[in-house]
């Protein structure tokens, strides 16, 4: 039995077709880049994973279970913007995600139980390098600091699937090498599923493990929304080998 | 100067104006005397007697107290040319669930402040030796004072008609004293600018000649009529309305009212009444700071006189001079 | 020559063009007076400056020889406490409902229509109803500021809350949190401010129902007074009544502001660094 | 079982608890008059439904007898054309200041003070002198509403224009464009859909004040109409100008929005795809 | 005579002082790019030399004249963002360039006036690509096609000198290389003169014919304010030999 398992999903808005016959299967530990062209469906595969989209037909499990049908603290996300909590600190920003199941209530913690979880949240800032900027405010930070501060708060539930949308695509080319080094540490460290969509075909091959590919197969002229999109490739990357990417680019291209 | 403009607002006894306008019948008398009268229905009564004050209109209908308050007060010289009734019963002071004056004793009274209202109340509480330190006044708008009578706080209203018809007619409403009980002292006037008449008697004439032409055709029940809806009742309510107001169908009853003794005497209340009240503005020293000129003599500050009660006008109407 | 538009007028120049039209009204106003009270010793309608003064000083700082108060503080209390007290509640009302139609889509299809028709029917005309309903006491007259701003309020922080980008209600989720922990933790929070600004917006209309209740029925406040003197065409009060007003409005959208700028020194610099 | 905030309701339920609030309140107005009319049948405060449907048919569908009109059109076309104008002239004071003042810091060192110190005015505290200043002709009634909703036009207008990012404004120059050419080419076409944002904003309260003056000075008007038959608490013609009033206020506010989409296509786009 | 020659000028805002004593002078047809820590003055020096920003001190003269004080159709600019107009489309941004300066009224052209500036746009736009979305307002172009419509404007008016305010800094890599050709390519036939503000030394070194490092010389701890940027290093490249960028970027790091 495979750790997540994608049975037969079919995705549609309305009349467009958007994702069809998906069947892939995950093993724990597994990093996965998602390329393709704009709108062909990658964020809406995360959406369907994260739990806030449901497939239209088949059927996601996780670990043999169906999938719980809304985002829970097992899987973690960083979208491209809009991770972080504006009117937080970053040392709050990361604290708050124990507080929110400390705290049933308030969603804050005192005393001790504050004490233990800014320790923790301490810990998890250090790790991503934001510890000089702990009390800013996310308007203060850069962009990739902020990207940094999404994936220490996600880490803080240790979620057993990471989830990352064009974490990177807001980033400038220097500040994008320093956070592949990030990401890849913590990958390796935390023994994360990531999933990560991405634009940059070479960081997709950088990165991960696994590509995907998704294109359409099916095209009818007529009806342009009438077939969705497929994983046209499926590479698992043995990561000391490295590939001829330029050709595979090429090859995706051309698709 | 030969365009002159009058205001009116909704009242019994100043319907006839609206007929008088759509009739034609001041129209004829306008081109009688070669000149233009524009007749202006103002919604607000407190806003048309401001517009005049300020010199926007010659002349305007008002109250006896009103004339008194506003236009004398603010030293605009002026002419009491029609005093076309007074009310007999058309205002009214209302309990609920009590019979008798005495018993508004610590009550909250809604009234519209400072109007005829406030006068009719003071001289009722007087009459049963009672003060106004003996009460809570409310200001009330009169547009809503139907709509707040029949909410549980309040209790004692004091208004006038329609209005005050509406609120007897519900359950446990009693009129404990009204305007009958100090007859001729609640005066309707039409009044015009001193100046202006004196320049143009012939606006006066014209104006007093419509008025006297149009009280004659009011026996006519499509004539009342009118007068109803254009006051949106009904020839019932309308009639009923009339019923309580003394009416001066006849010029000659007209100038006898003026030219009795009683005018003095009323205006000698009223000007008291005003001063206790602060509403005769900051330079009055006294209640005589503002001469009444009545043809029984002149009540108040003979070199300051601002208000005039001027039955010869309406003496021409009586002799059929006009 | 540079453009117009480039043209930045130096520190003394912005000064004195800004004091010019006040400067312009004044003077206007005074020779306007001044004409009509040499035809009109006795006229009301555009009072001296010495008249407005000495107005001033018998409303607020002579005793009222009827009732023994200094009638314009003890309206200045009267209308300051149902304006303030109902605008508190309007925005109390408007942050709760806006945040539960904002953020659950159940409820939302329920309220949010009767919210959106409620807005458009104009308070002054269901008046009597409102009288029946609520009495002609305080009650009454705090009901018509609520009435007449609550709806819009609900609407804008309804409005507010969709406009929080659905990644940080979902980011909260998986990290755990309950539909009541991102109400308050990932909601409110951020919606405090665009309240203080709503609030802001919606003062002005907060005084026109408090005058138009004042002025139907009341025995004190600011525009009880103006429509009670009106009846004797008394200028000289309603004039520096008018100003009076006119401070009080700038000083609550003032404190209103700056309450936030204190308070939310996050979401100014935010807004400041876009 | 989901979080409540993700719980959307399919369309037949969305549809469903949109008319409940309705059908919930009609119900409780017809037991409520039921109970007040069998305790006395000439009560006005809660006409039945067949006294209401009676007096829009006398209104409405009646010749007058006086007059020969059918006074609810009458009062509508009045009520109209005077809310129309106001709101339309109101939109081009705005429009005109409000570029002026966004773009000349020279001249918004001047006026900008003047407006906000006007914009907090409460036209209804000077509704006397507006009156006398006017005076009662259909212009008064146009003015109250220009001058309640002419200031925050201006102001919403000014801030909009300051919004336009600097870069454009720059760019139009190295573009070789004249101050009137930014004016009329950069800003005013981007202002536009802004304009009429604004202009839906205050449709309330230009209602309002419409109101407000037709019940003062007025022969024919929805406001005007209120009020006469107020003295009567002729509540089954009330309520139906009020009913009436809410669809015009929501025909207005939905063509204006319709009339934005239609007319600035470029803007709704890029609003939606933010 | 240099072609733009800046004379000792300095630039301070209030209190605080941005740029000193900078005495530079520009040849006709360099490509002068930008480079420095941000917030030490580069937009500043661009916007003098654009006329949107007054000296504190000295001069800048164009051609041996003073500069005009205030932008004008011989300086054009693009911006990182905001530079082109949201409310028209591709070709009708363009053509404003020309319908600015030739109705003075309506800044409208009609008739034939009116087909010969839709022409010369037309070719404009053809030169930066963008013949496929002639008729597109800019929200549906992506954030590249936006640049490349910014620059087309600009090059409406022939300006001598065109100024480029970290033109690319929003663009995803892939889509900045193919800027790099097109403003090569723009700069080589036009004989323009143009000044480059980026964040990306890699990019300054690769487009530049001569790049300008701005750092503070003199720093005084308790006023950090006190002392303002200058152009530390002033290197012509020549475009033949590539320069050891990496060297290069490491001795601008440590400063
Ligand atoms: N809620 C929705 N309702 C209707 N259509 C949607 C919705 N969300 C996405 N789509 C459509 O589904 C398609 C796929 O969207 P998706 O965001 O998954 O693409 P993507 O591969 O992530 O693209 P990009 O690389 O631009 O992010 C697009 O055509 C989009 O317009
Ligand atoms: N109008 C202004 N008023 C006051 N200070 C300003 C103004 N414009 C810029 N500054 C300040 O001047 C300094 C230089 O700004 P400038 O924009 O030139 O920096 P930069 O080198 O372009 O930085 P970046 O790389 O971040 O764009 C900054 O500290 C900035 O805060
Ligand atoms: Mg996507
Ligand atoms: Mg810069």
């Amino acid at each position: 039995m495979s750790f997540l398992q994608i049975n037969n999903v079919w995705k549609s808005y309305g009349q467009a077709q958007i994702l069809e016959r998906l069947n892939l299967s995950i093993d724990q530990g597994e990093f996965i880049s998602m390329v393709g062209a704009s709108g062909c469906g990658k964020s809406t595969l995360l959406k369907m994973i994260l739990g806030s989209e449901v497939a239209t037909k088949g059927e996601i499990s996780l670990e043999g279970k169906p999938l719980v049908a809304e985002p829970d603290a097992e899987r973690g996300i960083v979208f491209q913007k809009y991770s972080v909590f504006p009117h937080m600190t970053v040392l709050q920003n990361v604290m708050v995600a124990d507080e929110f199941t400390k705290s049933f209530l308030l969603g804050r913690c005192f005393g001790s139980a504050r004490k233990q979880v800014k320790q923790k949240a301490e810990s998890f800032i250090d790790a991503v390098g934001l510890t000089p900027a702990i009390n800013k405010y996310p308007h203060q930070l850069s962009g990739g600091m902020q990207q940094r501060l999404a994936i220490a708060q996600a880490l803080m539930k240790a979620p057993k699937i990471l989830l990352l949308d064009e974490p990177f695509g807001a980033l400038d080319p220097g500040i994008r090498a320093d956070m592949h080094v990030l990401i890849r540490d913590i990958w390796k460290k935390n023994n994360l599923t990531i999933f990560m969509v991405t634009h940059d075909i070479k960081e997709g091959f950088e990165l991960g493990s696994r590509v995907w590919v998704f294109d359409k197969v099916r095209h009818d002229p007529q009806a342009p929304m009438a077939y969705g999109a497929q994983v046209t490739y499926d590479l698992k990357l043995d990561t000391d080998k490295t590939p001829d990417i330029a050709a595979l680019t090429q090859k995706i291209a051309v698709n | 100067k030969d365009k002159f403009s009058i205001c009116w607002s909704i009242y019994v006894g100043w319907m006839p104006w609206e007929y008088g306008d759509s009739s034609g019948i001041i129209k004829k008398w306008a081109d009688k005397y070669d000149i233009e009268i524009d007749v202006v229905q103002i919604n607000d009564y407190v806003e048309s007697i401001n517009q005049y004050t300020a010199g926007q209109f010659d002349g305007c209908s008002m109250t006896n107290m009103d004339a008194l308050t506003i236009p004398a007060a603010s030293g605009v010289d002026s002419t009491a040319l029609i005093v076309g009734d007074f009310s007999n019963g058309n205002d009214g002071v209302v309990l609920k669930g009590k019979k008798s004056l005495k018993d508004i004793k610590n009550q909250k009274v809604n009234l519209v402040e400072l109007s005829v209202s406030h006068y009719l109340l003071a001289r009722g509480l007087e009459s049963v030796g009672l003060s106004e330190r003996n009460v809570k006044v409310v200001n009330t708008s009169d547009a809503d004072l139907v709509a707040a009578y029949s909410t549980s706080g309040v209790t004692s209203v004091v208004t006038w008609n329609p209005l005050l018809s509406e609120i007897t007619s519900q359950p446990k409403s009693y009129k404990v004293f009204d305007s009958s009980d100090i007859p001729g002292e609640i005066i309707d006037l039409m009044v015009v600018n001193t100046k202006t008449l004196k320049n143009n008697p012939k606006f006066g004439k014209a104006l007093v000649g419509a008025w006297y032409e149009i009280m004659s055709t009011m026996s006519n029940k499509k004539v009342l009529t009118h007068m109803a809806e254009a006051s949106a009742t009904d020839l019932a309510g309308y009639q009923a309305q009339l019923d309580t107001t003394k009416m001066f169908y006849s010029a000659a009853d007209a100038v006898s009212f003026t030219q009795s003794a009683a005018l003095p005497k009323t205006m000698k209340y009223v000007a008291k009444f005003s001063f206790d009240h602060g509403i005769l503005g900051d330079g009055a020293v006294d209640e005589n700071f503002i001469g009444i000129e009545t043809p029984e003599g002149v009540v108040g500050d003979k070199s300051n006189i601002k208000l005039r009660f001027n039955p010869s006008f309406m003496q021409m109407a009586a002799d059929g001079k006009l | 020559m540079k453009r117009l538009m480039n043209i930045e007028p130096s520190r003394f120049w912005r000064t004195f063009l800004t004091i010019v039209p006040f400067i312009v009204i004044i003077a206007l106003y005074w020779s306007a007076s001044d004409a009509r009270l040499a035809e009109n010793p006795n006229d009301k309608l555009l009072p001296s400056f010495t008249q407005i003064s000495s107005a001033i000083d018998r409303m607020a700082f002579t005793e009222n020889k009827r009732t023994g108060e200094y009638l314009f503080w003890q309206d200045s209390a009267a209308s300051l406490y149902r304006i303030l007290l109902g605008i508190t509640i309007s925005a109390a009302i408007g942050l709760i409902i806006g945040l539960i139609n904002g953020l659950l889509p159940g409820v939302r299809a329920g309220l949010s229509p009767l919210v959106t028709i409620a807005s458009l029917v104009p308070p002054m005309a269901i008046l009597p109803i409102l009288f029946i309903t609520f009495g002609l006491d305080e009650l009454a007259k705090v009901m018509l500021i609520i009435i007449g701003t609550a709806p819009v309020i609900i609407r804008d922080m309804q409005s507010q809350v969709m406009q929080i980008p659905k990644e940080q209600l979902i980011k909260a989720q998986t990290l755990g949190a309950s539909t009541w922990l991102v109400t308050i933790r990932v909601v409110l929070p951020q919606i405090m401010p665009k309240l203080l600004a709503a609030v802001r917006l919606s003062l002005g209309a907060a005084w026109l129902f408090l005058i138009a209740a004042e002025a139907i029925a009341a025995q004190e406040g600011l525009g009880y007074r103006i429509f009670l003197v009106r009846r004797y065409m008394a200028m000289d009060v309603i004039l520096p009544y008018v100003a009076w007003i006119t401070v009080l409005a700038f000083a609550m959208d003032f404190s209103l502001k700056k309450m936030s700028q204190v308070c939310f020194p996050w979401y100014h610099h935010q807004e400041a660094s876009k």
